[in-house]
């Protein structure tokens, strides 16, 4: 296990030091808590924005916290959901009487931790609302089970909410554009290498020298398939596929992109994936209007990568647009 | 047992965990996310700090664990135990002791806790199935007195049945059919549970409470 | 070999096809050589910056061109420097008449192959010249011997001669503020594990598992000292007092610092690093004005970091702070 | 030598590039970067790609190569084989053929243009060490004639000897220490070219002017 720390124990906590040590212009945090917040939280007038979930997801969620983007992220333990308490605290910071709006990625954990928080909160006289993003679709979508999960898009349902937020939307209105996003955004993703926990100190799974997963989560949980590596075009092509059939995306569709990195991947390597999915769009007639192209949504130190495709309408896309000022995103005005 | 006992239980389970923390997490690393072990760890870790100034009655015990499995375990196991616990408490209310024939609605209690928090059926494949059938069988038996070690019983039994299932519920369901085979981390986490249930009952010896 | 790629002969290619469609209101290419050039270049009334070097530090070069930054970043095959004829296109394709700088990272294949770009410029007739960068403290510096290497400090020389070019300063103005830049600019690097090019499909140098490589420069060379992994406290200290001791740094200084990651590291771990290297900095007075955390300039999938201490004065601190608009590094006016 | 029997030469040398590839990056993955098999091949390759249809005189043939190496090969070893290639088509201006006496000068020109190019001196382990050796002992023995098998035997034996030094000028200057007892992956693939030169004079078999 060859990791710069401390004590794996401690990881989490000191990580989140030195992001606020590095930002403090852009982040402050709530002492024990995984919390991490907009300096200026709470923004009078604004629906305050909430997210979070395990570590070792860098730069998700505290990388998405600023103007335009989040107000908070509580980080939990490295792949574990954070505690109701936290989360209830990163509500009640965020909120200056305009409701909170909580983003949560689908895992039976997130969701659960999530819910209690939630009517803690509204029990506390907090207007509160949830939505749950499920973008992956290496999952089966179905009701009796514990359904898809959320990976990378949630990425953009934060920035399309964050800027419909900033506008002075109500919390009804932001969480009807959290969800018509989280209707139209798709993800899938491929393991080269597994991931090793700090705590854990082994690898998650193991893979041949040959051998790639595809279908992987973020939690070094294993994927849907095993197959041998296979070159850029074809890997690209296979997830691609997948997600356009599951929406279905179509001709003439404008979208936005993301190629996601789940941790030590180079860049080298995503932008040649960036350059496969743009030949996968131009063959199937849709229009790539933004793309993100980078670390995310990352699993620790997996070798790996997701797609993720985000069909917009006018207002998604103009949102998507607006600018934003968090330590990972940051646009200007247009 | 009363409060005493059902501490001695928690602080011999905290124990348990800690011994069993690799192996549970090795469980988990094969169907979820490798933190089972660190995350019931965490929480009993703090509960056995809890218990040591503990003074309360046999509710607050409960009450106890279930506060400090929610807001120190995070991910699922902690809210769904955090619950079941929740849940035994309210329905011990105003008692000092439990009695034989308090098991089959003290566990119902639980189990439905698990049910409703985890939206889950039997048949799943979580630590609910072990929880509905200890609950279940004991209900059955109205009558007769529930013995430590027949919960211990009906809980090994199912936690073993399930391994064949195909999980439909937490991570392992993502696995699809890979998960069939695997034990599941929480079933295993609960039989550990009535298994120092038992130990702390039988370990009593002579009071003959368990008899 | 695990990499997403096609043919690796053609991963430099690609990953720049890949950079400009995902950037194209930044990035543009010129065709067949390698350089990828601002949109709006050349820019009038303004010197032009051209850098680059071998590939497989992405996202240097071309991470760093837009406004504020470099005009033109050429890329050679990985690790390799470019040609000088590819240097050349660069270097007329930026010149706007007010004459161009390149920034050169002090290694021999580079500091070469620039050398005679430059020469071939300026007997075309273009006003032209160049900077050596050679920050790394772990290599002598001796004026016998090939010198110190250029890592990832260059990004900070970037970040300042491009903020002193876009206000209108001339060739000489803009060279000496990056040569009193250079001056001012120390770093060191160190590896958890080798890097696999792409073409070699093996690693660079073997390490044992509890054993990392101290002193690396960014193209997988081997480094100068081999010990025992340490906890991350100890290992930021090595580096950091042989950084300051070099310059020296002292109290009182206004710094900026760079936690860079060679390419594997995740955001967690840099984020630990950047913790510890704060202590070391308030425990000798200095003062960190600026940090960049994240992955600079990387050595494909290297696992490990380094740091960069710039020692500021009134006018770097004030043309760190300018506007840029590159791919990887963006921020707003003040 | 005429152009002919030069372009003969330097093919007969892009083949043995491409067969010794590998352990040319092999050697420089020790004390480099792992690429000086590729560089050379990607220039090398070039280079017997234009000579197919190449129609000129002796130096047209060296100064071919040279623009070759110096636009493909990038890295340390384009420049600075290609700065000897451009001195020795500067050289032979005027010349068609290389006679006997030539070398000691011809090597000068190429040793000189490394030497200033890549500002090295004798010492520092680098390709120079060998061409400096080649060139100077050559000069030394003015008079007597040159045969291509000294200039072999010269450049071997230097490459031998070198690799006890430490490296102070190129990638390998960044290993202290370490790098002695490595070999020098430039001064190697200089051996190769006067082995490669060797052959192409010996099998050229009786018309003598190797003799
Ligand atoms: N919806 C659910 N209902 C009941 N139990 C569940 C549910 N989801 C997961 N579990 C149980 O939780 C266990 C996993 O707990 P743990 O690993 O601590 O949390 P996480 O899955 O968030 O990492 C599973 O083995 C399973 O028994
Ligand atoms: N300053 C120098 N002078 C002469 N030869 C040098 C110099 N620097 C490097 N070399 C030679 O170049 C060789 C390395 O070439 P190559 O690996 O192709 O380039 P790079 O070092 O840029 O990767 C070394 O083995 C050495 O012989
Ligand atoms: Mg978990
Ligand atoms: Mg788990
Ligand atoms: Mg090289
Ligand atoms: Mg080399």
């Amino acid at each position: 296990l060859k990791k710069v720390m401390n004590q794996p124990e401690q990881i989490v906590k000191e990580m989140l030091e030195g992001m606020i040590l590095a930002h403090p212009d852009r982040l402050r945090g709530i002492k024990e808590s995984g919390v991490l917040l907009r300096t200026d939280a709470p923004v009078e007038g604004k629906v305050g924005l909430v997210s979070g979930g395990g570590s070792g997801h860098e730069p998700a969620h505290g990388g998405f916290v600023g103007k335009g983007m989040l107000d908070a992220a509580v980080a939990g333990e490295v792949f574990t959901s954070p505690t109701p308490d936290r989360i209830l605290e990163a509500i009640k910071a965020v909120d200056s009487g305009k409701g909170v709006l909580c983003i949560v990625k689908n895992y039976t954990g997130d969701v659960l931790n999530f819910e209690m928080a939630v009517e803690l909160a509204a029990a506390e006289g907090i207007e509160v609302d949830s939505v749950v993003v499920n973008d992956d679709v290496a999952v089966e979508d179905s009701t009796h089970t514990t359904g898809r999960r959320g990976i990378a898009g949630t990425l953009f349902v934060h920035k399309v909410a964050g800027a419909k937020a900033e506008s002075g939307a109500t919390l009804p209105e932001v969480k009807e554009t959290a969800r018509k996003a989280i209707g139209r955004i798709r993800s899938m993703g491929v393991a080269l290498t597994p991931c090793t926990p700090p705590e854990a100190g082994k690898p998650s799974f193991t893979l041949e020298e040959d051998e790639i997963e595809i279908g992987i989560g973020i939690h070094g949980e294993p994927g849907v398939k095993r197959t041998k590596l296979l070159p850029a075009s074809r890997l690209v092509r296979t997830l691609f596929d997948r997600i356009r059939e599951d929406l279905p995306f179509k001709a003439g569709d404008r979208v936005a992109v993301m190629v996601n990195g789940m941790g030590s991947t180079p860049l080298m390597e995503l932008n040649v994936v960036h350059k496969e999915l743009m030949a996968c769009l131009r063959e199937k007639e849709m229009k790539m209007v933004e793309a993100w192209v980078g670390e995310y949504m990352t699993s620790l130190d997996m070798a790996g990568f997701s797609l993720t495709l985000f069909q917009l309408d006018e207002e998604l896309e103009a949102l998507l647009a607006q600018p934003a000022d968090s330590v990972t995103i940051r646009r200007g005005g247009n | 047992m009363n409060a005493k006992d059902v501490a001695g239980w928690f602080q011999r389970y905290a124990d348990v965990i800690e011994e069993k923390k690799a192996w549970l997490t090795e469980l988990d690393s094969a169907v979820g996310d490798g933190d089972h072990g660190a995350n019931m760890a965490r929480g009993w870790k703090e509960v056995r700090n809890q218990l040591k100034t503990f003074e309360g009655g046999l509710p607050e015990v409960f009450l106890l664990v279930s506060r400090t499995l929610i807001s120190k375990v995070g991910g699922a196991s902690g809210p769904l135990y955090g619950t079941a616990f929740l849940r035994m408490s309210m329905f011990l209310k105003g008692k000092e002791e439990i009695g034989h024939d308090d098991w089959p609605a003290l566990l119902k209690a639980a189990s439905e806790g698990i049910g409703q928090r985890g939206k889950v059926n039997g048949g799943e494949k979580t630590m609910y199935d072990v929880w509905a059938v200890v609950s279940e069988t004991a209900e059955k038996r109205a009558g007769e007195p529930v013995r430590t070690s027949h919960l211990l019983e009906w809980a090994r039994e199912k936690a073993e049945a399930i391994r064949d299932l195909r999980a439909l519920k937490g991570r392992a369901a993502y696995l699809g059919d890979r998960s069939v085979g695997h034990r599941d981390p929480g079933a295993e986490s609960t039989v550990l549970l009535f298994e120092t249930l038992h130990q702390t009952v039988s370990s009593r010896g002579g009071n003959g409470r368990e008899r």
